[in-house]
């Protein structure tokens, strides 16, 4: 094996540092939004930054997961009850937001141990289930008082200025977080186990990974990011009706960012949460053509674009912005004329 | 015997929901297709028997025989047009596109007909109300009475055309081994065709009931999927008479949940049906286990 | 564990799809570091004893020991992290993913090698199974017999004692065989044992020092190559019954 | 006139190519055994003609017309029927319904359930029994006779002996032969080489999806085929 020993593999490029430190800056810029932007601007981007977290999560179940979940409302929708609930309990407003995304997470846990156990289309409908029950038992809760509602009191312990720009910092800080989670997540080991059952899952198993235990941290992920931009929509909203937060709207965004930007990708998703910022910016007046307009997107690009936008685009480019793959760098001699792509080399 | 009124009334409710359901199953029997838009079509076909009611004055009974047509071709159109290239597209495409079909449906008809909650009960007159007293506290409504019938009807309808039709056998040949029927002269896309075309013009019929018996709107579908999901799953996939047995023992969860609790009409159905889950999933692993293991103890 | 004994041992494995018995009471064992071949004609239940020594079906009957302990009850992740690898007839490339990393998954999940030393490995491997300058394509760009060869390479970085493969060769050309054979033997020579399920005998016989002929889902011969393919009953598996031939003109 | 010409065949599963380039010519009433080991390409050869599998390449003649590019169903109506390998049975659905579904899709004809039943009367006690719960034989039977209320003029037949106890076989066979002598077309793919050539006038062997041998039936040797079975001789 002469001369393997040479071999570099490399994970950083200067394009991916040059990308990864314009993220990090445009992050860092972001953090100074409450002083540089309008109330309305901010208000606007605290809601964006909790859309990246919404594809980013529904991403992770069904692009790595293979996991298609018409049900994730139900994680959001308990994100923001569990984050009410704390709050009533006297644990102060944004550690509570925190703390609701972590019991929600404890709660998926057995929700997984059932539902991951369903074929496709069974898992898909059976979420729904699930958060159609989570949404009626939430209601019994006195506090909740059905429909009507509860709203987040203890936020008006703070001028509506400062209100704002804590949840603007606090949406922008769980998206930060979160998106680095999912970032060094796809680095490390489990990243291309994810990578390869969202492949093939057969042959992921005959090469020794644990496809269920696997499936199982993904849905918890997806579970407590759901609810974390559950109970940060609850503080930009302050009020809690449980219908507006069980909504299988949500769910539908979820799709609609996802297929749209491209399944299974890092980037895809954070590109079509902002291109479904721009359409429901641009359009969301417009009211129910609005929603008629992103459910044909779904549909067209289910059928006709699976890739989405950044996938066809990568499979075209490979731009590798990210760090997140190998590139092996081989000797010139080694590196095979291109052009017998899909065919045999006989 | 308030009790037994109870058993009697989700038994009726029952009866609608194998209606909603039997399409269901159907479809994925024949495609292995779950289709999310499925309670859609339900509601646009009460839509449409509404629309003939309100503006032309016919009744629900002659309504369907112009929306059943309509259904079908609309059926035929999904096939060729959605389902056709979901099939191909590996598992996860046939349930994106559904849904995204789903919201397309529920939102055009928002558009149409707004956020009214409608009904399609002032078009039958009184038989909407009447009832059969057989004692203080039992009584039968008589369009339940009719519910049940057509239900009947309709399950066994479909299963003499299945067995019996020179079609309904291209379709249950084509549904056991697609790959096959070429070879004896059966096109499979057209048969899958027929199959959608059907499936869809069941939900008109199962529309006409939803609106009869009850109340919609243009959000209405979600529900009804769900319903039709569960009684499906708790009758086993695939069986039509399970069907009708799995939305009776929804019906009965749901009514006797709420005896228990004016809340607990749906938390009940949906809580039964996650049972059923959960032990459709851990008995017959336990099962499989014990036999196991008294297979061991005979042999030792 | 014993160094001496078979590294794998299946007794008495039945299995069964419906009413229909793929495997009845079937012995079978390899010895360390050894390279069987399989053969059998068309239903002989070959592919299903594959799947059931590598995990993929739990059988009806029989036990399974490898390395001395019970596996039987396994999954196929669970077998291939103790150290039985499998490659599939029709390939299953990690399809979004480089060469490269379809090696990496398998040396992590497969063999718990991480880091600087599992780059290092799967780069080795990729060299053995001459992948080396398609390390950084990504498996659905792949040939057919570059899909082979990944095949074989992820099972490898799995760093298996025992490799299972099913029909590797189908499909290529004599060339593309011989290269094939060429890394086979040289994984053989690493101590790797093989079991290998093969139609192209003459491809098979170039690797392995064992023959087994399945017919029926029984074994029905079992040793010498050239000695099974002489042997009557297998002719009879794959010709039919002699008794029924015309006098020979 | 041949009544099936194929030319330059090709076809492939995904990558893999399964048949390479074969050419064969049937006259009409001629029987031709197709043999090789299992993966040579024989099953994928009579999909290919029957239209069950895409051709890649080539050419498929069938009576004179160019079919190689019509789907399945409609080369049943022109008079090619395949038997597929492994019965494929509607298993849920009676051998009365087996044979009602195939019924008027080929071509009228002197097949109908009642000629099916006199050419393969162990079927009559079974007639509403569920085809799954045959025996094999009579699982084949009822596969071959599915095939036939098409009335083909050409019968394609994968493996029809396989996985059947000896006695099932013959009773098999018995009926092929005067399906046969009634002057049928048939291809026939077969493991057991003696039956095939009792009953075949024609023999090609296919190794690797190309023809390796063809011969007249009565000039084939055992040691012959197993040559061109395995490419090598057994003792080499």
């Amino acid at each position: 094996m002469s001369g393997v020993g040479d071999l570099g593999v490399e994970r950083w490029t200067p394009r991916a540092a040059v990308f990864v430190a314009a993220a990090l800056a445009v992050l860092g810029g972001l953090a100074f939004g409450p002083a540089l932007f309008s109330a309305a601007i901010t208000e606007r981007l605290s809601a964006l930054f909790i859309y990246v977290i919404l594809a980013v999560m529904w991403n992770v179940l069904a692009g790595y997961g293979g996991l298609v979940s018409v049900g994730q409302q139900a994680f959001f929708g308990l994100g923001a009850y569990v984050a009410v609930r704390l709050s009533a309990a006297g644990i102060s407003v944004y550690p509570a937001l925190l703390l609701a995304a972590l019991v929600v997470g404890g709660l998926a846990l057995p929700i997984g141990e059932v539902m991951l156990r369903l074929s496709g289309g069974e898992f898909a409908i059976g979420m729904w289930v699930v958060a159609e029950l989570a949404h009626l038992l939430v209601n019994l809760d006195p506090l909740v008082q059905g429909e009507t509602g509860t709203s987040l009191i203890a936020l008006d312990a703070f001028g509506a200025a400062a209100r704002r720009a804590d949840t603007y910092w606090a949406a922008l800080a769980a998206m930060a977080f979160l998106l680095a989670l999912v970032f060094l997540m796809l680095r490390g080991r489990l990243g291309t186990a994810l990578q390869a059952i969202r492949d093939d899952d057969v042959a992921a198993a005959s090469i020794g990974v644990r496809v269920l235990a696997t499936k199982r941290v993904v849905f918890v992920l997806a579970a407590a990011g759901a609810a974390l931009a559950g109970a940060l929509w609850l503080a930009t909203a302050i009020t809690f009706q449980p219908h507006a937060y069980f909504s299988v709207q949500w769910t539908a965004y979820m799709i609609f960012m996802t297929l749209v930007g491209g399944l299974g990708t890092f980037e895809g998703p954070v590109l079509g949460a902002v291109l479904f910022f721009i359409v429901e910016t641009a359009f969301g007046a417009s009211g129910v053509w609005y929603l008629v307009g992103l459910g044909a997107a779904a549909l067209g690009f289910a059928l006709f674009a699976p890739r989405g936008v950044w996938g066809a685009f990568a499979a075209r480019f490979s731009p590798r912005l990210l760090p997140l793959g190998y590139h092996v760098v081989l000797p010139a001699g080694l590196v095979p004329a291109l052009g017998k792509k899909g065919e045999e080399q006989a | 015997m308030i009790f037994l009124n109870q058993i009697l009334q989700g038994i009726f409710l029952g009866a609608y929901y194998a209606l909603i359901a039997c399409s269901l199953s159907f479809l994925f029997g024949v495609m292995r297709i779950i289709n999310l838009a499925h309670g859609s079509f339900i509601v646009v076909a009460a839509f449409l028997l509404f629309v003939l009611a309100d503006r032309f004055g016919l009744p629900p009974w002659l309504g369907l025989i112009l929306v059943v047509p309509v259904m079908a071709a609309l059926g035929w159109v999904l096939q060729v047009l959605v389902l056709e290239r979901s099939l191909k597209g590996g598992l996860l495409v046939p349930l994106l596109s559904t849904f995204g079909l789903a919201i397309v449906i529920d939102n055009l008809l928002f558009e149409g007909f707004g956020a009214d909650t409608r009904s399609l009960a002032p078009a039958i007159g009184d038989l909407a109300f009447a009832s059969w007293t057989l004692s203080d506290d039992v009584t039968i409504g008589q369009l339940d009475a009719i519910i049940l019938l057509a239900a009947i009807v309709v399950l066994g309808g479909l299963q003499l055309f299945l067995a019996q039709t020179r079609l309904g056998r291209a379709i249950r040949a084509t549904a056991e081994a697609p790959d096959i029927v070429g070879l004896i002269g059966i096109d499979a896309r057209a048969v899958y065709g027929f199959a959608t075309a059907i499936a869809i013009a069941l939900a008109a019929i199962a529309g006409a009931f939803l609106g009869l018996r009850a109340t919609f709107n243009p959000y209405s579908g979600g529900m009804q999927l769900l319903f039709a999901f569960e009684a499906v799953v708790i009758g086993g996939f695939g069986s039509l008479w399970g069907t009708l047995i799995g939305g009776i023992v929804l019906g009965v969860a749901q009514t006797l949940g709420a005896f228990i609790n004016p809340h607990g009409f749906l938390i009940a159905g949906h809580g039964f049906f996650l049972a059923v889950l959960i032990a459709r999933l851990y008995l017959p692993p336990l099962a499989e286990r014990l036999r196991r293991r008294g297979r061991k103890a005979v042999a030792a | 564990m014993t160094q001496t004994g078979p590294i794998l041992a299946a007794t008495g494995l039945g299995k069964r799809f419906g009413a229909l018995v793929v495997l009845e009471d079937v012995d079978f064992t390899v010895g360390i570091g050894e390279a069987v071949g399989i053969v059998g004609p068309n239903g002989a239940g070959k592919t299903t004893l594959l799947n059931v020594l590598s995990g993929r079906y739990a059988p009806e009957a029989g036990r399974i020991t490898f390395r001395g302990a019970d596996v039987t009850a396994l999954d196929v992740a669970a077998r291939c992290r103790l150290g039985i690898a499998r490659s599939h007839q029709i390939p299953r490339p990690f399809g979004g993913m480089t060469v490269f990393e379809n090696l990496l998954v398998a040396a992590a999940a497969g063999a718990g090698a991480r880091g600087r030393m599992a780059e290092q490995r799967v780069l080795e491997t990729l060299a053995l199974c001459g992948l080396l300058g398609l390390a950084n394509r990504r498996g659905e760009t792949l040939g057919l017999l570059d899909r082979k060869r990944l095949e074989l390479a992820r099972a490898l970085a799995t760093e298996p004692a025992l490799l299972l493969l099913d029909e590797i060769g189908a499909g290529l050309t004599d060339g593309e065989a011989r290269g094939l054979v060429e890394i086979i033997g040289a994984i053989r020579e690493r101590g790797i044992a093989i079991v290998w399920i093969e139609h192209i005998v003459h491809v098979l016989v170039q690797v392995v020092g064992r023959l087994v002929c399945m017919d029926a889902g029984r074994v029905i011969a079992d040793g010498e190559p050239a000695a099974v393919l002489r042997n009557a009953a297998v002719i009879d598996a794959y010709l039919g019954s002699a008794t029924h031939a015309p006098a020979h003109g | 006139m041949p009544l099936l010409t194929v030319e330059g065949l090709e076809a492939r599963h995904g990558l893999l190519r399964a048949v390479r380039g074969v050419d064969l010519a049937l006259d009409e009433g001629e029987t031709l055994a197709l043999v090789g080991a299992n993966g040579a390409g024989k099953t994928t050869l009579l999909r290919t003609i029957a239209g069950a599998h895409r051709a890649s390449a080539g050419r498929i003649g069938f009576d004179s017309a160019d079919i190689t590019a019509l789907p399945a169903h409609r080369r049943v109506p022109l008079g090619i029927a395949l038997v597929p390998e492994g019965r494929q049975l509607f298993t849920g659905m009676t051998v009365e319904e087996n044979l009602l579904v195939a019924a008027g899709r080929g071509r009228p004809g002197r097949w109908t359930m009642a000629t099916v039943l006199d050419a393969f009367p162990q079927l009559r006690p079974k007639f509403k029994a569920r085809a799954g719960d045959l025996s094999g034989g009579q699982q084949q039977a009822t596969a071959i006779a599915r095939a036939l209320m098409t009335n083909p003029r050409l019968l394609l037949l994968d493996e029809v002996s396989l996985g059947l106890s000896p006695v099932a076989v013959d009773q098999l066979y018995v009926s092929l032969q005067t399906l046969l002598g009634g002057g049928a077309t048939v291809v026939l793919v077969e493991q057991d080489l003696g039956r095939a050539l009792r009953v075949a006038s024609r023999v090609v062997c296919l190794l690797e999806g190309r023809v390796t041998y063809a011969g007249a039936a009565r000039e084939t040797t055992r040691e012959r085929v197993m040559e061109a079975y395995f490419g090598m001789t057994g003792g080499r």
